[in-house]
């Protein structure tokens, strides 16, 4: 066990990933010297040299639609997208090449590809630099979509997300960049549990909060500082496939719940979840299912993030509604 | 073509060899006729596309009439191992890389949003948005040349193309990396309904030089000259010495695809004055010429388009509709949970209708 | 009263506004000689001038991002996207840009921009030519979204949207391209009832069938042939923003509802309506709220689509379902 | 800078003025003088801004230390009806367009994502996503030219944004409608960590070429050079000619921004070696040489930039933090129904704090 930041964590996980396989490679801007601006990448061009760590044009597109070419050719390339907010210049090579060419290809074209894509706010940035763009990504049938809420889960699913032959939309929780956790650098990932699910991380009897990402963090906090209720906090992680057994199995006990995520409400991911577990729940569900999430506004200003994001205060202010109803 | 220099020719419309300065190929006579027989059969394949879809047989097609020098010329400088990036419209060098017409068809018959093995063949499915394919071939490079291998890739594209930021992207790459890769385009003087001429401020080729490699212009209709800057930049390629911009002079004689109505924005007169130029007829020409080839010849490859369009014409209409649950067969290469559900309700609820005997 | 189709009454629509407005400006790929590959622009160009429909490079980026500047010069531009398949590479100008450069500016800058985007599937169509995008554009706050079901809708909201001084994005069914029906083109634009609401197009007691764009003739068609059951119908038709309150007094009135679209089902609009009413309608609910929705999955060949699409029969289905509960 | 004519310059480094066969300008004392204190001015603001973000009065800076030249010498040119559209680090061009430095800091302190009018002063907002202004500048100038206006635009961008699709549409877009634009790239030699020599295969200004339109090479330390570019280049768009690319050769001599650390990818000689070309240090030198300024001139402006960056300490501190509802006040221009709702139901649940005297 070691303690690390979800950021060591990550580059630990990536550094084994490429130990093991040598056609793991990585790209993306100011990946390779620099180290990435979060540092993610720091010291991998140095250890794996400029053909497995490559430094690429300021070109989004670019770097999505090459890494194609390459998985195309072989490799296993990872990804590195700056920030959410840049994204965007690459959503036709994901959305319309990544997503849909192995279908398109009948199953002969494989594309074990990685988007790490650091997101979400709370660390009082310039605007584009605190979206959370899951829902698009959750939405495109053909990618996964996994986010991980700390260091020791970070360095686990990075390697299975390489591991993987689907590509991957790998979501980091910017602001947990920093959190420490106890890492298990010694962990056989190949026998770890499957990534595709999600996680009962605090048991509870009265109402479920579902989260991910950042939020696991804030519900967790939420959940111990209420007075009365004994919260269950379920970090879905997985947010394509989104596995909604674990969260319906809890919820068929609690008979409430809470989703909270920091994206906009509207046709965000809270409503997948809405939905599926106002279905599955319909008889055992004692109050509406109520979410907790930004605002339908473009991220606003760093001053007011805080009042934009889902925080402690209105996460206990949902379960307390969810609770009286 | 202002501001430029003259397109490289080695074959006048009239068959005449000529020389240029800058390149040159030799071209035994059984490959010359084996460049014919390639083009006739593509051609013929092609008007057979046309005409299934004009049956009922095809949802759509867009027609290569008058790009074959263009696409066999570039796609058979190609070794089995390097790799090709064609468009919707470059049915010669699908058939150059061995796809067969009926999985060719497919994609427009709508039986499958693709058609063969990219891997196997050495040719990537076609592209459909524009543009986004350069990228794949430059990554494609990248790998190649990051694996020390000598294969090289040609990205092929329209002159349209070349407003796509993908493709200018795919330009900063082939010189960032000096990337083993032959950027080809195809200006046959019209993306759909826009004119390549008077729009553009300059002409395609010369593009590359401002991203930091050559560009070469070449008569797209004259399937030696073709051959002979491909080859070349080919070479460029394997060498090390990075990416060539080959911009190909020809013209799309048919609509833009089964779809469009090209009577709406150009002329009957320009069509004719290109046909004039036709590349089949200028290479035919020339191996009459030179006696590569003669009227049993030409009449052999013939008799040979007639069975191709009727191997085309009787396979079209026999290529299997994949059943229903095949949609979710590759979504994804690892089992999803999702698609498994999604899967099991389509399997009940056709089932629900067999029960009901609805079938 | 005038008999056309969808496609001419959008033309009619277009040539309206122009005729009102000279600022209203088109752009797009071949919409000014060929009138576009579906018609919907021509003779406009001969009619208005090159100066006012405007035949733009093959570049949707471009495209949207000149539109964007056309507007603060103090224009309005209507954009066509020759396919929904193709809005992609404009994904970056439409989400990090027109939608967010109002409040960027705090209200000084207005967008008031169109884009046309013809979407939807059942036409036969290879791939990218059949898609479903809505969900992306109604996640992004500062976005409208609308799509008409019929021609005579399809007249008047072309004006509104065009009035708008928010961008719009204007989804047009294609599939009902070629539908007709009676077109008042004398109406009076201005005080024609608000389109960011949706309406009920068919009046019932048993069950609701939430629908939009292509699906609300599938779903007509459905109600009518039901055997048994009264079916309502709404037409969403305000996609963002998403009008619920008429759906929800029916839903309240019925008990049950059925949401019917083409796009993907995970995290798509369905979601946000089976969420929102099974909050609002807690108590009514005598079910839960069905999907009929098309597959996870990338847009399949069109030999197969009609398995991916909701169709009467599917529809159908559902309504049984929903009723048997 | 291999492979192109050298960059125009009309003042050495010492600040002797030189002849340029191609560029000249006249510019009088008293403009002289205004030059170099904006440059000053803008400089202060620079270091004030970096200051403050140590002290943690802003989330972030980006300084534009060493580019006073370029950002001063170009969009001085401009008359008050032309636009600019700037980028986040183009203070200089801002401060020229008249906004004030505390609305310039607002977006850096995160009291707002924009700060002015860009209407009012025919300035657009910092454009944060790369190369994305370059399209809204080309459609701005394509609505210029559509009303018959002879406002010009220019575009601002840097080195590393000539990789983006976006820039190269633009591009595009002006050869293609012959636009009245000024595509100005401030070549600063760093994308964050990413250096421009070595990497590309041609210098930026022979971009424009291959495009169908001009491209010129400037000394972007040099004021005088980057006017007399920029004045001829924006004569140019309004007589109608069409656009031009500007490579303003500069350098980043700040970080990229506060969070960055430099030092992890350039060496301090490089950094040296660039601060012997200052753009202040040349123009005051040569002021003095033809005795259009003296020290007591100096000590003016250093007072002038005293006060303002007194200014700019006591004002920034005072910016207002919107109201929390102010999230939901420019969304949209016309009433939005979901956003009424969100607005009431944030006002009710902070108000419930209210009542819990929580405030
Ligand atoms: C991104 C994108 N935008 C629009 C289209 C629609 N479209 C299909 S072909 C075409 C014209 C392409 O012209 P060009 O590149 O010259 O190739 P050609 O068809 O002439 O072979 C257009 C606009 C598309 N397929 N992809
Ligand atoms: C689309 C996009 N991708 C990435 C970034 C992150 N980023 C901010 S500035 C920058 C480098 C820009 O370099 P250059 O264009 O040379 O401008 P400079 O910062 O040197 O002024 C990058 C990569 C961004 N802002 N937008
Ligand atoms: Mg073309
Ligand atoms: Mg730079």
């Amino acid at each position: 066990m070691t303690t690390m930041t979800m950021a060591a964590a990550l580059n630990a996980g990536l550094r084994r990933a490429m130990e093991r396989d040598p056609s793991v490679v990585l790209l993306g801007e100011d990946i390779g010297r620099l180290g990435g601006v979060f540092r993610v990448t720091d010291g991998l061009q140095k250890d794996f040299g400029q053909a497995r760590v490559i430094d690429t044009p300021l070109a989004e597109s670019a770097i999505v639609g090459a890494a194609i070419g390459l998985a195309m050719r072989g490799l296993r390339p990872v990804v590195e997208i700056q920030f959410d907010g840049f994204v965007y210049p690459a959503f036709d090579q994901i959305v319309a090449q990544l997503a849909k060419l192995h279908q398109r290809s009948s199953g002969t074209v494989r594309l074990p590809i990685v988007i790490r894509l650091p997101f979400g706010g709370g660390i009082g940035a310039v605007e584009h630099h605190s979206e959370s763009p899951e829902a698009y990504f959750v939405h495109t049938a053909g990618l996964r979509v996994i986010t991980p809420a700390d260091a020791a889960t970070a360095y686990v699913t990075m390697q299975q997300a390489i591991a993987s032959d689907d590509p991957v939309v790998f979501l980091e929780p910017k602001r947990r960049y920093w959190d420490k956790a106890d890492v298990d650098s010694a962990v056989d990932v190949a026998r770890a549990p499957s990534p595709w699910q999600s996680r009962v991380v605090r048991a509870g009897t009265d109402v479920t909060v579902a989260c991910y990402g950042p939020m696991v963090r804030t519900c967790l906090e939420a959940a111990q500082s209420h007075e009365s209720a004994s919260c269950e906090v379920v970090d879905l992680q997985s947010l394509s496939p989104l596995d909604t057994d674990t969260l319906i199995a809890s919820v068929r006990r609690t008979g409430r719940l809470v989703v909270v995520h920091e994206a906009s409400g509207t046709a965000g991911l809270g409503a997948e979840v809405a939905a599926r577990v106002g279905e599955a729940c319909f008889f055992e569900l004692e109050a509406p299912v109520l979410r907790v999430t930004g605002y339908d506004i473009p991220y606003p200003p760093a001053q007011l993030e805080e009042h934009h994001l889902p925080d402690l205060d209105r996460v206990l202010d949902a379960v307390d509604r969810v609770l009286a109803f | 073509m202002s501001d430029s220099e003259p397109a490289v020719r080695l074959l006048s419309p009239d068959g005449e060899r000529l020389a240029d300065g800058r390149y040159d190929i030799d071209v035994s006579d059984a490959a010359l006729r084996d460049l014919y027989r390639d083009m006739v059969l593509v051609r013929r394949l092609d008007v057979e596309g046309t005409a299934l879809q004009r049956q009922g047989e095809l949802a759509l097609w867009a027609p290569c009439l008058g790009q074959e020098a263009a696409q066999i010329g570039s796609a058979r400088c190609l070794r089995p191992t390097d790799m090709a990036f064609p468009t919707y419209r470059d049915h010669g060098v699908a058939w150059a890389r061995g796809v067969t017409p009926l999985q060719l068809l497919g994609l427009y018959r709508g039986v499958t949003n693709g058609g063969w093995d990219p891997t196997q063949l050495h040719c990537a499915l076609y592209s459909i948005v524009i543009g986004s394919q350069a990228l794949h071939a430059a990554g494609y490079a990248l790998g190649a040349s990051l694996q020390g291998s000598s294969d090289a890739t040609v990205a092929y594209f329209g002159d349209g193309a070349t407003d796509e930021g993908d493709v200018n992207e795919a330009f900063v790459l082939a010189a960032g990396f000096r990337l083993p890769l032959v950027l080809f385009c195809q200006n046959n003087q019209w993306a759909i309904s826009t004119p390549r001429e008077g729009w553009h401020g300059a002409p395609i080729h010369r593009r590359a030089e401002g991203f930091g490699f050559p560009g070469v212009l070449v008569d797209g209709n004259d399937v030696l000259a073709v051959m002979a800057v491909t080859q070349a930049a080919l070479d460029r390629a394997r060498s090390g010495d990075g990416p060539t911009l080959i911009e190909a002079f020809t013209y799309r004689m048919g609509a833009h695809t089964t779809s469009d109505d090209p009577s709406r924005y150009r002329s009957a007169d320009e069509v004719d004055a290109w046909s004039r130029r036709d590349p089949i007829r200028r290479l035919s020409a020339y191996a009459t010429r030179i006696g590569a080839a003669d009227e049993s010849f030409f009449a052999e490859v013939e008799a040979e388009a007639d069975e191709l369009a009727q191997v085309v014409r009787a396979g079209v209409r026999q290529l299997p509709v994949p059943p229903p649950e095949s949609m979710f067969d590759h979504v994804y290469a690892e089992p999803h949970a999702t698609i498994a559900e999604q899967r099991a309700f389509l399997t009940a609820y056709q089932d629900s209708f067999a029960d009901e005997g609805v079938a």
